[in-house]
């Protein structure tokens, strides 16, 4: 990465001119404290990561779905992050870095509310004073994660801008921002943004991977052949890849790989998105039934950064769908972008429907209720394990307690072949 | 950089009222009579927001605007048409996100980039582009599709930009900069911050009029910034929220025509009567 | 402990004589798998709870809390455990010792559900076949929990005899036990029941206080001075203590205590129970407000074991109340009762408005919103921490996202001085 | 070990119809009517169930029977006036769960321990004990009270009971072994496992006789057990069903009581038919 913040053409800083001193002094922090470590700003994040977050997560053999597969399936369990996702890495580390640089104050944007669950975890442990932004439909559809936030002491703002959704609840975040950047640090809710959010973001997720190469070094004895992660904004998607990104087969001079006796092997990586009901798109109504930027979308700008786009022929960016609310999001992570054009990452799209599937198999053969955003990734692997070989990580990003009320109305909604008979919870739960 | 005559010509006598609105609230024909009934009450510039879906610089009262002239089917293409029907004749400057002009290109079968937006952007008579999420960093692209077309590039100074960043964007600007008045996003407050006066003395050496924006909602205020040195007056929210109010109560349009017209004038007004009260102090910034 | 499974006058085996074999094969299974670790079962177990489970989880110091009160406080973590709650550790213990014995079955009651969701949780992932009794009303109150077990693939069976409730899923699941004993295993949920269910239960959860204890060491350099743990049945309790209670300041001989140089300390166990609304009974009605056995009860016989119970004089045991469903039970386990008999353990009791005091101070202070069973230990530290003095482990037995619905009726109930402002919350969520 | 009189006699003209309800159930008087039914139809031994709230013991025909008595209010003291009350002459069983027992000489005043209830068991005319959650390596306390009173201690033996097991209860056990026919709880079922007769054949060597029930719900099912060797035959929960169904239909305490009454007759003449068909070689177990 250049120290412009773009990864190819990707990345950037297109936000209003009010927010650039703002992003200017957070990209010195980001060099400082991440980076360089400066005052033990990363061996304090490690440690609260470590003591707060329950990390390191376990790298567990999944013993039923390798045997299924006729694969060395392997789970990154960061469903037991606490939260119940890795959202949290991320939180922890913006929410200590606002410490560091001063900042009395925080504010996040939350869609389906996990990021916003994180934040205000993170806020209360460090004792900041938080203002989740929420757009007032999603408050509606997502009334658990608001208790939950107003329990963690954070005041959460109903947006009723617009249609009251996520894209407001940024809009209006960016609007508190702009006016209170001397005192407040913006919490974003993944590797998107403008520099250095999508690099900080994902060095904050790294950690996953950082876990994941050593326990696979442990347990697999060696790199694992691929790695698999569901992508919305894409940190737990970056942060799951980003300690592979270089194993990727290629020769190298001694030059760019001073360690030299140890020659990189290739490691396939899967970005999973949600291919929701289908991939096409219906410009006319501005909307896109799915949510698959990577395999789909155009180059435009976005929420402060030049990256991959659900939006139509004119620019306007459309409302992406998913069975799963942390995937609904109509851009992705310039960095995830480039990977994708460059051909180290593989962008794959697996649709409601097969998700669903993946959902309730990881749950009935693992004991594991995932996220319905992790469930794609499972999706995937049940759809297409036939083209992988070896062994395989795939990223449990979140547990899935937060969506036992969709995964009803959604089981219920078509034939899922390997559902349980729900019939006692038509009515929900 | 080629200047727009058209805006220059603007505030050649004194300093310039320029209001804005966003194209399309709450429809095409409406949206037609009230920016027209602006140049009627003395605007001197207009500003037209074509409508993004994601308006991240914009208050709510903006942003709602937005989202009804969305829903009302605005587009770039219906953008440009409207520029043409509309029968005023004071220059206009187009405000809007850089997605839409760099993906204008794309929607008439091109390759993205923002020459085919600013081409036909000269084409249909606008005389300049203010584009609140690009900062100078990133907008040499644009600046050069202006200069072959001959717009001016509006660029927003903050309170906030200092230094290296107001070089920046020094050499870039043209037709006028945009002194945002106070931090936050758009919308109508009645407080004239007083960092409006240090930001015009930042911007003193500046060779382009310094038009003062962000929460401008009365004549008086208008003349207080005015006589505090400002070359020019920009106002949306209070506006928009005159069309909003007609939005909702379903009045018929020509009222609130009427109320826009009266409206402009009094901030035209305020205008005019900060630049006599100027005292010769303020002057010399 | 004696090989008959008593503790002091505690504990024994009152069972109904066609469960005895099955208790006695279990007992034998017990001492050749659990204690002397044949076959390699301990070893198994403790690489499926890191992997499966997340273990180690962490010690963490409560900064804030530990400042509020002048006192060292560290946390247990077990709300990271898989599952959110310390249930995993005993569920995935009897599970796999099933298998080692070789049933092909799993049957467990549960009542509020925890113990029925980690139950599941640990059959799905060893592959076995489950069935769950839960009393109807149970079921109605309990849904989420009905429908994640559902998920995992287990059978959910709705009891509706009596009044559908916990006490009728015991019967209905010792039935089902006694008529196919030789094929399945029953997974008892807390460290009660017959003998060897209060030992090995105890067994599988002591993981609890043998890391605790280490990590003490590690981070307080040396024994806490207190131990604090919420008691119902008293598993999570006997687990946290188990480690310690050695450490109970008394002079040893050498022949005691070979290891001879490390002279034992004094660690204080603090054991708190659901005081409900009152610690008063209402014998006409066969009601106890609370669920408060050691502190107020008489030791009898209940479900295999004799032990202290909520009873009436005749001894009829008494229904028992308490804003949590987890620690709603008349009876403990018998080896806490003994401990508490010969003045090791302190039972203490905590009334509802103390404990939802304790559930909010902990989500707001440390971003861990707590399981209303656990926030018990927190109300007692709020109320009591003047007596406690130097370092402090309150172990955070689960987390609270099962009970966002109770701790939302039950603040909107009262007045609850540190809640947050619920009024969205009044119709739920 | 002392034998209760009563209970040797009811055995000693030869196989005994031993028939059980719930006292109280579903209320005070009308549970009377229905043991005295009992009486009326044959039976040699009458066991008389003592509600206790948590009878893990018993499937759910006899759980709900004691839920119905407990709400009437039924407690220790009401059973043991009941049992004064009752108008019957055959020797009567108790059978209910310990920690009623063990808790009764608490609610006198006095220490807890099974004593003074087995004193109070003896004064009422009760003439021996089942305690289903009573296993003989905790019943010594409870053998020594019975010696002292004169009851008998029913144990009983499950289709798994083996070795040292059997051996410790054949040493405790007085006045007859309960044989459970099958595994499971108590519940009316139709089939008779051939566990009994395994059963049975363990039993052989113990000179107490052999009582088998669970599940025994018609008169042909007992005949088919007397005659293969079982010297008594207890029934539980066919006979509860008839008391639950008058519970629910609410018809009156006489007809349910004659229901039971004919059913009695048929279980006491299907015991004694079963004395009669039975084989010598059967007699020689
Ligand atoms: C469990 C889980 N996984 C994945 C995502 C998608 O976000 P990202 O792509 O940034 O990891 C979310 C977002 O809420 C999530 O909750
Ligand atoms: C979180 C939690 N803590 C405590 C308990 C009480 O059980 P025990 O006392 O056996 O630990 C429960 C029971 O469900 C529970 O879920």
């Amino acid at each position: 990465m250049s120290t412009d913040g773009k990864f190819g053409d990707y990345g950037g800083q297109y936000v209003p001119e009010a927010l650039m001193p703002a992003i200017g002094e957070l990209d010195d922090a980001y060099q400082r404290y991440v980076l360089n470590n400066e005052d033990g700003f990363m061996d304090e994040f490690r440690e609260r990561l470590a003591d707060f977050g329950g990390r390191p997560t376990p790298l567990q053999r999944a013993d039923r779905l390798s045997e299924r597969y006729d694969l060395d399936v392997y789970l990154k369990r960061e469903d037991l992050l606490h939260g119940g996702a890795h959202k949290l890495n991320n939180a922890l580390g913006q929410v200590l870095l606002a410490k560091y640089m001063g900042k009395e104050r925080i504010i996040a944007e939350t869609g389906a509310g996990q990021h916003g669950t994180a934040t205000a975890m993170a806020a209360a442990h460090l004792d900041m004073p938080c203002t989740i932004y929420m757009g007032e439909r999603d408050i509606n559809r997502q009334r658990p994660n608001v208790f939950r936030m107003k329990l963690n002491g954070s005041d959460v703002k109903p947006v009723t801008a617009g249609r009251g959704t996520l894209k407001e609840a940024i809009s209006e975040t960016m609007r508190d921002w702009a006016a209170t950047v001397e005192s407040t640090h913006y919490v974003i809710g993944s590797v998107v943004g403008p520099h250095p959010f999508p690099a900080m973001v994902r060095d904050f997720q790294a950690v996953i991977s950082e876990e994941a190469r050593r326990q696979a070094q442990e347990k697999i004895g060696g790199l694992p052949d691929s790695v698999i992660a569901c992508a919305g904004g894409g940190s737990n998607t970056m942060g799951t890849f980003a300690n592979f990104v270089d194993d990727d087969g290629a020769e190298r001079s001694s030059a760019d790989d001073p360690s030299g006796d140890e020659p990189r092997g290739r490691v396939d990586l899967y970005a999973v998105e949600a291919g929701g009901s289908s991939l096409a798109v219906d410009e006319e109504a501005g909307v896109a039934p799915n949510s698959a930027s990577l395999s789909t979308g155009e180059e435009g700008v976005l929420h402060g950064a030049r990256t991959k786009l659900l939006q139509d022929s004119f620019g306007q960016i459309m409302e992406s769908h998913s069975i799963s609310s942390g995937l609904d999001y109509a851009g992705v992570g310039p960095e995830l972008a480039h990977l994708v054009d460059t051909d180290r990452v593989t962008p794959v799209a697996v649709d409601d429907d097969v998700a669903l599937e993946g959902f309730h198999r990881l749950s009935q053969t693992e004991g594991i209720i995932p996220a319905l955003e992790t469930a794609h990734a499972f999706g995937y692997l049940e759809e297409h394990h036939a083209e992988l070989s070896g062994s395989v990580i795939v990223n449990v990003s979140g547990r899935g307690d937060k969506d036992l009320q969709s995964a009803i109305e959604e089981t219920d909604a078509r034939d899922v072949p390997n559902a349980p008979d729900m019939s006692m919870f038509a009515e929900g739960i | 950089m080629a200047e727009n005559e058209a805006i220059a010509a603007a505030f050649a006598d004194g300093p310039a009222f320029i209001p804005y609105l966003a194209v399309g609230d709450p429809d095409y024909e409406a949206s037609k009579a009230y920016v027209e009934a602006l140049a009627r009450g003395g605007a001197d510039i207009i500003e037209l927001g074509l409508p993004f879906s994601e308006p991240i610089a914009e208050g709510s009262t903006i942003q709602n605007a937005i989202v009804r002239a969305l829903e009302g089917g605005m587009t770039p293409s219906r953008f440009f048409e409207f520029v043409t029907e509309l029968d005023v004749d004071v220059p206009l400057v187009c405000m809007t996100y850089y997605n839409l002009i760099y993906q204008y290109g794309r929607s008439r079968g091109g390759a993205p980039g923002p020459d085919a937006f600013v081409e036909r952007a000269a084409e249909v008579g606008i005389s300049g582009l203010v584009v609140p999420d690009l900062p100078a960093e990133e907008a040499d692209p644009l600046r050069e599709a202006c200069d072959d077309h001959g717009l001016d590039l509006v660029f927003i100074v903050a309170p906030t930009t200092e230094g290296e960043r107001l070089e920046r964007m020094m050499e870039r600007v043209s037709g006028y900069v945009y002194v945002q008045a106070r931090l936050g996003t758009t919308g109508a407050k009645t407080d004239v911050s007083d960092q409006t006066t240090r930001s015009l003395q930042r911007l003193s050496e500046w060779d382009v009029p310094k038009a003062v924006g962000f929460g401008i909602s009365s004549g008086d205020q208008a003349a207080r910034i005015v006589a505090n040195g400002a070359d020019g007056i920009i106002v949306g929210s209070a506006l928009v929220d005159i069309v909003a109010e007609g939005a909702s109560s379903e009045r018929p349009v020509e009222e609130t025509a009427a109320e826009l017209e009266a409206k402009a004038r009094e901030l035209a007004e305020g205008t005019r009567e900060g630049a006599a009260r100027r005292s010769p102090d303020v002057d010399a910034i």
